[in-house]
């Protein structure tokens, strides 16, 4: 009940140094479907599952991309999520206008990252209720990112954020290590692998995950209909005989 | 008075032309009354003109199924050459471009501009505009430039929903009409009676599209070629754009350099 | 508990004269990893630990050192976002002064800059404290060189060793001990490093990773972030060398 | 009582340029980009200094070259660097600004300016050779944000005078001393006939190897003792001829 009084506001501390608000953002990102991601050294791909709040409305959108060279897949609030995007847009589009090249990943993470903070740091206001993976290839390389409401940003080589996530990092943390080399079709499959996962009682279907792939010298796009249904039809085979 | 009522047909659009290299100073006595300065523009060595002419031809035809977009590539500064190899074509959509001559800044924010927006919308419908719906944002992007406007001259060339060939042409403040064909620039007043000629009333109500691509491709080719005869503006390289089914295809070649 | 009633606004002081929210904001710094800043004989050293939450984050990321101009750099802890924010403002106090006064500002400026600003944020109920501590070494032509640390209460003072963090008391100690002003900072170093890694003890089965910036002679008096394979071959080296001291020990 | 407005005027500071330096030049050579300006800087007909650099570098790979008014010349170098500072200050893994990022910039900023009808009144000439590719960039950029690349670039007067000049003598392949020749023998014109230019010129060498290297000023030599100048006449002066 006391910590009900400290949990109002970002601008209040409780006696553990903690900003309960950001905390709670923190659970919002956890109650989002999952989102996943992992790169190789030439691709970075991010899948996600998607969810639809009623049998007759279409499903909740969860990749988009950003610029030709960037996208991002989202966990918890999509409003929100949509907000960042659009910025991240923007941004984009005014680094290419002055200087004719993709804006670098880092700094347009950590412009994402600043505009957070300020969400912690202001009675008026509230963090945001969403975590970004940000899939990405600059000149320094292939890149994901997660940022969260926080104002934190870490960068992986595969991550997965969302409701029911840890069987999907368990996947990939057993994987990771080979990622290194592989295609962008191999990192498709280990990112369904990954998402099936989590998504246990849901089937995969095209109707509800979506893959976004990037790589050097492929702009950001995420895949149709026919190539998920192909790439889950593929990932249910291995399994079943895997089984 | 006089020159502003020369050309009617906005093909010319040198109509502006006066207003953009000459500007009219304020009334003589300070703006007090409404009369209009027309007589002679007295040069001084002050104030910062925003406006200068690069010069350079440009020209469109509509085909049958197709769009062929000739320009040169030169571009200039007075009388002296800046650059041979400029490119007055951008590619805004994969069944759509923009020419423009006049001012190159002024171009190439516009186009950056276009080349945003069409960005945004398929970011935001998940599909390309069409030519149409481009025509109307390039209008009303140089009108909300009203009043200081882009100094550019533009065709925008497409396929449009029937995958028939169409050009837009322009004036600087974005009033707009659906050609047949359509030349701007420098040269445009020695290309506007080839191209009528060459393409007889397609302009008229009863509208016959070009048939033949390479026939086209050959007149577009001539044209800019005689302009660079009689035009000191135009000249270096005739960039050829074609717009058709399968995309933007640009190819150049070389023409007299003098 | 702690204070009732007193405890939900910086702007309310207690009966006994304490702002809780500031000593709140301390125990998310005193929670968090150790930085040190040490000033040695030709140089300034920063450096911070941390623990690395999940391995497949890629080596380097989650940075704490960042530069705030090319001879000015810092290194903050505790939410990490605060410190970069205020990072920040450092980098414009800095631009700020350097366009109006044509000279890079001096480090004590800059400091007693952010000082302020730290304090401001104590003041307002509808503010809080910054949840980080910074400690920044600086240089310039007036002063030379200045390792400053600023805190959330918004106090700042100039230092020739300080710490914050979980192992502050252990690292001011070693750094007490060890009379850095005779040291060169290549020297310093390793033994930064193995103070960075004690500080941790507890965390010690957990992956950890520390961070390192120099700014001396050498380096032009400019801030430098040592590269990722030296700083992991240091900890490595330091790591080895502590499981020896305590082997001989037992 | 009356209200008290205050009304504002929009800031204009160029609008004629004051302390001007004459034409600056650039060219690819061999071994990456020459820049060349000489050191005059004219208040109207006086030459205000003649020992002023009029080019500087914008970052080890990059350096730019001015002519027009030397104060917007210095604010550009001032918001230039502040552009590489704060570029190299991220420590990311990479400066992400490219040669061709120290034109574009400064093609929008100016492009920007001229809408404020506040113009940094400045001809510039950027050079650049990536560290990493040993890729070339050339490129001019004039107070409106005009943007042309080539492989000899000349602004102000100099265009007029040198162009053929220049034309005549480029080729890919020169050498460091023939392409210094080249640039002194424009310049040499250009001491003869521009009343701004002076005979002490300062060149900047920017390659893979080197980076840039911005170099002393030096005087080229200059003959005057030709007969054109003694007798104001020479061998090929004719009459104007007068067609009946």
């Amino acid at each position: 009940m006391l910590s009900v009084n400290y949990s109002l506001s970002c601008v209040t501390f409780d006696p553990k140094g903690k900003i309960l608000q950001v905390e709670y953002a923190k659970e919002a990102v956890k109650q989002g479907s999952t989102s996943l991601g992992l790169k190789s050294n030439d691709f970075v791909v991010l899948v996600s599952l998607k969810k639809s709040p009623h049998d007759l409305a279409s499903h909740q959108e969860k990749v988009f991309d950003i610029d030709d060279h960037m996208g991002i897949a989202i966990a918890g609030l999509t409003a929100d999520a949509r907000y960042l995007c659009k910025f991240m847009r923007s941004e984009c589009l005014n680094y290419w206008y002055t200087h004719d090249s993709h804006h670098p990943t880092e700094r347009l993470i950590g412009k994402i990252a600043k505009k957070a903070q300020i969400k912690t740091f202001h009675p008026a206001k509230r963090p945001f209720g969403v975590g970004l993976l940000v899939g990405s290839v600059d000149e320094t390389g292939t890149h994901l990112f997660e940022s969260c409401p926080s104002g934190n940003y870490y960068e992986y080589v595969a991550m997965a954020i969302g409701a029911r996530s840890q069987s999907a990092k368990t996947y990939l943390e057993k994987n990771f290590e080979q990622f290194t080399t592989l295609s962008w079709q191999e990192l498709v499959k280990h990112g369904l692998k990954a998402l099936k996962a989590s998504a246990q009682e849901t089937e995969l279907s095209e109707h509800n995950v979506s893959v976004g792939i990037v790589g050097k010298g492929l702009n950001f796009r995420l895949l149709n209909n026919d190539e998920l249904r192909a790439s889950i039809a593929e990932i249910s085979d291995a399994m079943d005989v895997s089984e | 008075m006089e020159t502003h009522m020369q050309n009617e047909n906005y093909t010319n659009v040198n109509i502006f032309k006066n207003a953009f290299e000459h500007p009219t100073p304020k009334a003589l006595d300070g703006g007090k009354s409404d009369k209009t300065y027309y007589g002679p523009v007295m040069e001084h060595a002050s104030g910062f003109n925003p406006y200068v002419n690069n010069q350079g031809t440009t020209l469109a035809i509509a085909g049958q199924d197709f769009v062929m977009v000739a320009a040169d590539t030169r571009i200039s500064s007075g009388f002296n050459i800046l650059s041979r190899e400029h490119s007055r074509t951008t590619k805004l959509t994969e069944k759509c471009v923009i020419t423009s001559s006049g001012m190159v800044a002024d171009i190439e924010n516009l186009h950056k501009l276009l080349i945003a927006k069409v960005k945004t919308y398929e970011r935001q419908f998940k599909k390309s505009p069409s030519t149409e719906s481009l025509a109307q944002l390039l209008g009303n992007t140089l009108y909300s430039r009203r009043f200081m406007p882009f100094y550019a001259f533009n065709l925008l060339c497409g396929l449009d929903a029937k995958g028939q060939g169409c050009v837009y042409g322009y004036d600087a403040i974005g009033s707009y009409d659906k050609l047949t064909y359509g030349v701007q620039g420098s040269g445009s007043q020695l290309g506007a009676p080839i191209l009528d000629n060459q393409f007889v009333g397609h302009n008229f109500l009863v509208k016959q599209l070009a048939q033949s691509l390479q026939e086209t491709e050959d007149t577009a080719k001539d044209i800019i070629n005689s302009i660079a005869e009689r035009d000191i503006y135009t000249g270096d390289q005739v960039e050829l754009v074609l717009v058709d089914q399968n995309g933007v295809h640009i190819k150049r070649e070389p023409i007299r350099r003098d | 508990m702690s204070g009732t009633g007193f405890d939900y606004e910086c702007s309310s002081l207690s009966p006994e004269g304490r702002i809780f929210q500031i000593e709140y904001a301390e125990k998310a710094v005193e929670t968090s990893s150790t930085i040190v800043g040490v000033r040695c004989k030709d140089g300034i050293v920063l450096g911070t630990e941390k623990i690395v939450v999940n391995k497949m984050m890629v080596p380097g990321t989650d940075k704490r050192i960042y530069s705030v101009h090319p001879s000015a750099g810092c290194v903050v802890n505790g939410l990490v976002p605060d410190g970069k924010s205020l990072m920040f403002r450092a980098r414009e106090e800095a631009t700020q002064y350097e366009k109006m006064f044509g000279i890079r500002i001096p480090g004590n400026n800059l400091a007693e800059r952010l000082g302020m600003r730290a304090q401001l944020n104590t003041v307002y109920a509808s503010q809080r404290p910054y949840g980080s501590t910074l400690i920044m070494a600086t240089h310039d032509h007036i002063k030379g060189m200045g390792l400053f640390m600023v805190e959330p209460s918004g106090s700042c003072f100039e230092y020739y060793g300080c710490a914050s963090g979980r192992g502050k008391q252990l690292a001011r100690n070693e750094i007490e001990k060890k009379n850095f002003r005779e040291v060169s900072v290549n020297e310093a170093l390793p033994l930064i490093a193995k103070i960075l890694l004690k500080s941790q003890e507890e965390m010690k089965e957990k992956k950890q990773e520390i961070e390192l910036s120099i700014m001396s002679e050498e380096t032009g008096y400019k801030h430098k972030i040592l590269d990722r394979a030296f700083v992991d071959h240091l900890a490595a080296k330091a790591a080895e060398e502590i499981e020896n001291e305590q082997m001989d020990m037992a | 009582m009356e209200k008290i407005v205050s009304v504002k005027e929009p800031t204009m500071h160029t609008q004629v340029p004051v302390n001007i330096g004459t034409s600056v030049f650039g060219l690819r050579y061999k071994d990456g980009i020459m820049l060349a300006a000489d050191t005059a800087v004219s208040y109207g007909s006086m030459k205000k200094s003649k020992k002023s650099t009029r080019m500087a570098s914008l970052s080890d790979e990059a350096a730019i070259a001015c002519s027009g008014e030397m104060a917007d010349f210095q604010e550009l170098q001032k918001i230039l660097k502040e552009k590489r500072e704060g570029d190299e200050i991220e420590n990311d893994g990479a400066t992400f600004l490219k040669p061709r990022d120290y034109f574009n910039y400064p093609s929008r900023l100016n492009y920007q300016r001229r809408m404020k009808m506040d113009p940094l009144w400045n001809g510039s000439i950027v050079g650049g050779v990536r560290k990493d590719t040993g890729e070339t960039f050339l490129g001019m950029v004039d107070l409106y944000g005009t943007k042309v690349e080539g492989n000899f670039l000349i602004t102000g007067l100099g265009a007029h005078y040198c162009q053929v000049l220049m034309q005549n003598a480029w080729r890919p392949d020169l050498s460091e001393e023939e392409a210094r020749r080249l640039i002194e023998d424009c310049m040499r014109v250009m001491f003869y006939r521009d009343k701004k230019a002076t005979d002490e010129i300062q060149i900047t060498k920017i390659t893979q190897a080197g980076g840039v290297e911005v170099e002393k000023s030096y005087r080229i030599g200059s003959e005057w003792k030709l007969e054109f100048f003694k007798n104001m006449t020479n061998e090929f002066w004719r009459p104007i001829r007068i067609y009946q």
